[in-house]
């Protein structure tokens, strides 16, 4: 099974590098990108039971490592 | 000579560069802001420092490499302008293609601040003609993303372009004495023409007895004796 | 803008704000009038413990802050000592340990950012970063969490800005497990005649906003967070991080700096720090004797439907304000402009002496400058805590010993243990290069020297250093401040450099503890007691108290960061051994002291016994005879000796260098027992070692100087032998030192 | 209209960061998590006259800037 997380700032926490890149857009010939949050993507290739199993654990190891929830958030998808 | 030593909002070895060019071997140098579109006229050399230009956000070098002055630097260097990159100006020169390869993520993934060892080798090149092949050169490094990534990087070196490679003291080329995990320790490259070079030291910090190291110097000297040769105003026509 | 109505004001809305019913009295006296809601948020912040030090200003006046050298003293944004040849050093240290705590990473970065601003904004270029971090033990789950994300986020914002982090500090104590010490260090370099301060004179001129945009970052921040101590409803009060953007501060740094150039253009300027616009409109407004008149709805933001309230708290970091010299706005929105950041004109000085706020058209908040400036006074109660007796009665030498056989052992345990262990993991992550200064770089000596250009070209140097033993403060904390001041001295003496200054940063528990306010005056006077006998004013500081979770505080940590300086770089002195032959001696005298030593805590697990005296007219003897050894170029190597006593020391000069040197070493002739010998802490001690052929210089200087100097022996082979027990190949020591830091953190 | 672009390295290149976040996990108790790669994720809030037009400039967006097509890969979708 596969899982893809995604963790992206709180939305009233300042995110310096997503706006130096929307002006970086900008600059570029894209004014039409409005706004623009940097955050991380993971993927884990990872064996579970079933996929409501998969879905606890990735929960867990969000929790525990993989977002700073005093910053962040997080969302997952998982796959076969 | 009359260097152009590039300033990015985050550069922040631009001061160096210019104390160790114009205090330390009494040339002539000038910054150049990232929102000019030219070179200040009869530029010899054109300098892309290090630093955390746009605050390496997204990538080191993403950002600063589209910027306006980065044309005139890609047409300078087609005429055969030499053009040294350090650190983030390596990263820089990568992300603006004017280089082969990428800067990913140190091995370690921490910042190293630290001295190193590295062998001058490949082909000739205007920062590297007076210093003899084989010769070891300690430096400081200091970066989170040198880690050099190429996809065929044993062929270029074949071609030459690889300059430096980072060492132990007595010149081996060992894992132990990669700092960053870059592919064959490679520590800097040259374009095709040799013209274009970076590399993630600072030669800049190992100028000055004072400072500890006197290495690097003989980068900046070795750009001094090609350009006294004519090699640098060949480009101009 | 739609902000919702603003609540009333009534004493159950103060208490929930952290205003004491005398407090809100004094408000109410002081206003003739209830406040409005964010005139309430002006004096809470201005009155917290963190903004108005009401607990500690009257300990505080205790200490000498006057000198020859004292240009600005504690008051302005940093402190300013003259360094000759009209220029100046600006620096000062600042505490960020709570949201270290809450967001390890973020809350040191901003740390940084902070104090950097607080001395750029006085006109000065940054050239060096210290820094001084305490943690919870290494065993502990959360404590290699908190050491990374502090020490990437003090490297990733000071190597971003590009100011070299050139030393620093790192202890580790259980005490610290729920309440970590993060204080950062900033000194820069200024033209005297080029002073900027935090005033808004002139009537009519205009008021800039400068930086990053306002959000709702740390609203209740600095002035709660630091004002309260932690409990489970830090939770709910848990302010939005606030998150540092060095790119910006660069940018910042640059803007600010090339105003400043102007003449005449800008009249004052202050950061926007602790309690944001308040504080930086209010103290500026009062230092000037003047008023301001501001609107709101002129600040740039980044969030849509901020009261008032919250405009006026935020803590978003990376924001200046300027007074423009009227008439001259377009020439400050110019520079601006060329480094991308967001300005606005957002007020006039007036002459009312008063701080007018308007929002959404309407007056918010109209309130007298000064009584918020001044804020309160309390002299609370003191009382020594009533478990010392217990704990200095412990004799360390009664405890179990080690045998003759194992003080080898005993010897890479403590050099192997987290306070002794070499620091590079920590600072190989910072930049400590940049900008061409570092003469001497961590981990080199006992102080950091930076070389400053004299206008003529040529070099002069600056010694600096940061250090608090914390055990000792805990035990007797008199005695551990002097001691603090004496080895911050004592370090930059033996690397060469003259100390001339000092700020600090006092850590302590709840002031509302008589036990922390006797701790505190205690300190104070050690720190006043000693800068007086030894000519180092203190000239900025600040006093971070509540460092305790439910009910623990933390020892008492004032720490001490010092400057000196050095008129050639060159002849700095480093401290490890530098080749076969050298002679090695020690300077000072011995003691059976081994009270509050690191032996103590790695071998027994205790922080007990007696605090080391310190004889302060030896130590200055010995600093004295330090520099004039230094400057007649007589000495290899010098470092004085401190945890883990003259064992550590020794084999610290055998293998902190990048070659190592061995040596054979007798133990010193006193009458003392072999375990104080190797590893008792008393002060003005130094190892040294110079060429034979300076023997006879070396002894007469020290004899002249009446510091006391004794041969051990000689640097050669490839071992430590020390007294007849201690033989340890030097493969072994390096091995212990080196590795055993991050081997603690896994 | 919103895009969500996932930046990663490509497969061939070492991705110390993934073997450390893998490491890390098996450490907390999460050994079923045999593989981990970790990536960028920017959230584009952008105007376009449709998906496609959308599609196209993130495209361009991505050449440009987002990604370095030396070493990484990326892959975007657009919601409205
Ligand atoms: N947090 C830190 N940041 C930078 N350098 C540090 C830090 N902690 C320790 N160092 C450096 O490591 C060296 C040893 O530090 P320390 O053990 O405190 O010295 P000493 O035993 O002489 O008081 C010093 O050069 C110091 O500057
Ligand atoms: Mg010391």
């Amino acid at each position: 099974m596969t899982a893809k997380v995604f963790v992206t700032l709180k939305k009233a926490v300042l995110d310096p590098q997503g706006k130096a890149v929307q002006r970086a857009l900008e600059k570029l010939g894209f004014p039409e990108a409005s706004d623009v949050r940097v955050g991380r993507f993971i993927e884990i290739t990872l064996a579970a039971a079933s996929k409501d199993v998969a879905a606890r654990r990735v929960d867990d190891m969000c929790k525990k490592l993989l977002a700073n929830t005093v910053i962040e958030e997080y969302r997952f998808e998982i796959a076969e | 000579m009359r260097i152009a030593i590039l300033q990015f909002p985050g550069s922040n070895c631009d001061d160096d560069a210019m104390h160790v060019l114009t205090r330390v071997l009494t040339e002539s140098a000038s910054f150049v802001w990232h929102k000019q579109s030219r070179l200040p006229d009869a530029t010899d050399a054109v300098i892309v420092p290090g630093g955390f230009s746009y605050g390496d956000y997204l990538r080191s070098g993403a950002m600063a490499a589209h910027s306006p002055i980065m044309d005139a630097v890609r047409s300078f260097a087609a005429d055969g302008g030499p053009v040294l990159g350090i650190c983030n100006g390596f990263q820089i020169l990568c992300e603006a293609g004017l280089l082969p390869g990428a800067l990913a993520r140190n091995a370690s993934l921490h910042f190293e601040c630290r001295q190193v060892n590295v062998r001058v080798e490949g082909k000739p090149t205007p920062f590297t003609s007076a210093i003899p092949a084989g010769r070891v050169l300690r430096m400081p490094i200091a970066h989170g993303d040198g880690r050099y990534v190429h996809d065929d990087a044993d062929g270029l070196g074949k071609q030459g372009q690889v300059v430096f490679r980072y060492c132990d003291a007595a010149g081996g080329i060992k894992d132990d004495a990669n700092p960053n995990g870059s592919q064959l320790n490679i520590a800097g490259v040259s374009n095709p023409a040799g013209n274009v070079v970076a590399l993630m030291p600072h030669p800049e910090r190992a100028s000055e007895a004072l400072l500890g190291e006197e290495g690097g110097r003989q980068i900046f000297e070795s750009l001094r004796m090609s350009l006294g040769q004519g090699a640098g105003s060949a480009r101009r026509g | 803008m739609s902000a919702a109505p603003e609540p009333e004001v009534t004493r159950a809305v103060g208490r929930a704000h952290g205003l004491t019913d005398d407090e809100f009295d004094r408000m109410l006296s002081i206003l003739e009038r209830t406040p409005t809601f964010t005139e309430l948020g002006l004096f809470m912040s201005m009155w917290s413990e963190h903004c108005s030090y009401k607990s500690s200003r009257i300990h505080l006046r205790n200490l000498p802050t006057t000198g020859p050298r004292v240009v600005h003293g504690p008051g302005e944004n940093a402190g300013v000592i003259d360094i000759g040849d009209g220029q100046v050093a600006v620096f000062k240290m600042e505490s960020h340990n709570h949201p270290s705590f809450v967001e390890p990473y973020q809350g040191a970065a901003t740390g940084v950012g902070g104090i950097l601003r607080d001395v750029f904004t006085m006109g000065a270029r940054p050239i060096a970063n210290l820094n001084a971090l305490r943690f919870g033990p290494p065993s502990h789950p959360r404590t290699p969490y908190l050491v990374a994300g502090v020490v990437s986020g003090i490297g990733g914002y000071g190597n971003s800005v590009g100011v070299p982090t050139v030393g620093g500090n790192v202890a580790f104590d259980a005490c610290y497990a729920g309440n970590i010490l993060v204080n950062a260090f900033t000194l820069g370099i200024a033209q005297k005649d080029r002073i900027f301060l935090g005033r808004a004179a002139g009537v009519g001129n205009s008021i800039l906003y400068f930086g990053a945009k306002t959000g709702r970052d740390g609203i209740h921040g600095a002035s709660l967070l630091a004002s309260a101590e932690f409990d489970d409803s830090s939770e709910e009060k848990r302010p939005t991080v606030q998150v540092g953007d060095p790119f910006t501060e660069k940018l910042l740094l640059e803007a600010s700096l090339e105003l400043m150039a102007v003449p005449g253009l800008l009249v004052g300027i202050q950061d926007m720090g602790a309690a944001g616009l308040t504080s930086s409109s209010v103290e500026m407004a009062a230092r000037a004797g003047n008023g301001v008149d501001m609107d709101l709805d002129l600040v740039p933001r980044r969030e849509p439907g901020m009261s008032a309230y919250e405009v006026m708290l935020s803590e978003s970091q990376e924001r200046m304000l300027a007074v423009v010299e009227k008439g001259r706005e377009p020439e400050a929105l110019r520079i601006l402009e060329k480094w991308d950041l967001d300005a606005a004109f957002i007020g006039t000085v007036t002459n009312t002496a008063r701080v007018v706020i308007r929002s959404n058209g309407k007056l918010v908040a109209d309130v007298p400058a000064d009584p918020l400036a001044e804020g309160l006074k309390y002299d609370r109660p003191r009382a020594r805590p009533t478990d010392l007796d217990a704990l200095t009665a412990v004799d360390p030498l009664a405890l179990a010993q080690p045998r003759p056989d194992e003080l080898g052992a005993t010897l890479l345990k403590i050099l192997a243990s987290p306070n002794v262990a070499s620091k590079e993991w920590v600072y190989r992550q910072y930049d400590h290069m940049v900008r061409l200064g570092t003469v001497v770089g961590p981990g080199e000596a006992d102080a950091a020297v930076i070389r400053v250009q004299r206008p003529d070209g040529t070099w002069k140097g600056l010694g600096l250093v940061v250090d608090c033993n914390a055990g000792f403060c805990y035990l007797d904390p008199y005695e551990g401040a002097r001691l603090a001041i004496a080895e911050n001295a004592r370090n930059l003496a033996v690397t060469g450099c003259k100390p001339l200054a000092v700020t600090d940063c006092l850590n302590f528990a709840s002031p509302e503890r008589p036990e922390t306010m006797w701790q505190f005056a205690e300190a104070i006077r050690g720190i006043a007691d000693a800068c007086t006998a030894l000519g180092t004013p203190v000239v900025s500081g600040n006093v971070s108290f509540y460092n305790e979770t439910e009910g623990k505080g933390i020892h008492p940590t004032p720490m001490v960061a010092m400057v000196g300086e050095i008129a050639d770089p060159a002849k700095a002195v480093t401290q490890n051994f530098k080749g076969e032959g050298d002679v090695v001696a020690l300077l000072g005298r011995q003691t059976d002291e081994l009270g509050g030593s690191e032996y103590l805590k790695v071998i027994h697990g205790q922080v007990a016994g007696k605090t080391p005296r310190l004889d302060i007219d030896l130590e200055k003897r010995v600093q004295g005879l330090c520099l004039e050894l230094a400057d007649r170029r007589l000495l290899r190597s010098a470092h004085d000796l401190s945890e883990g006593g003259l064992a550590v020391a020794a084999a610290e000069c055998c293998v902190a260098g990048s070659l190592s040197v061995g040596a054979v070493l007798e133990l010193p002739q006193a009458a003392v027992p072999e375990l104080a010998q190797l590893f008792g802490e008393a002060p003005s001690r130094v190892l040294i070692s110079f060429a034979p052929a300076n023997q006879a210089a070396v002894a007469a200087a020290a004899e002249a100087a009446g510091a006391g100097i004794e041969l051990l022996g000689r640097t050669g082979g490839r071992s430590l032998r020390l007294g007849r027990h201690v033989d340890l190949p030097l493969e072994t020591l390096s091995h212990a030192w080196r590795t055993g830091f991050a081997a603690l953190l896994g």
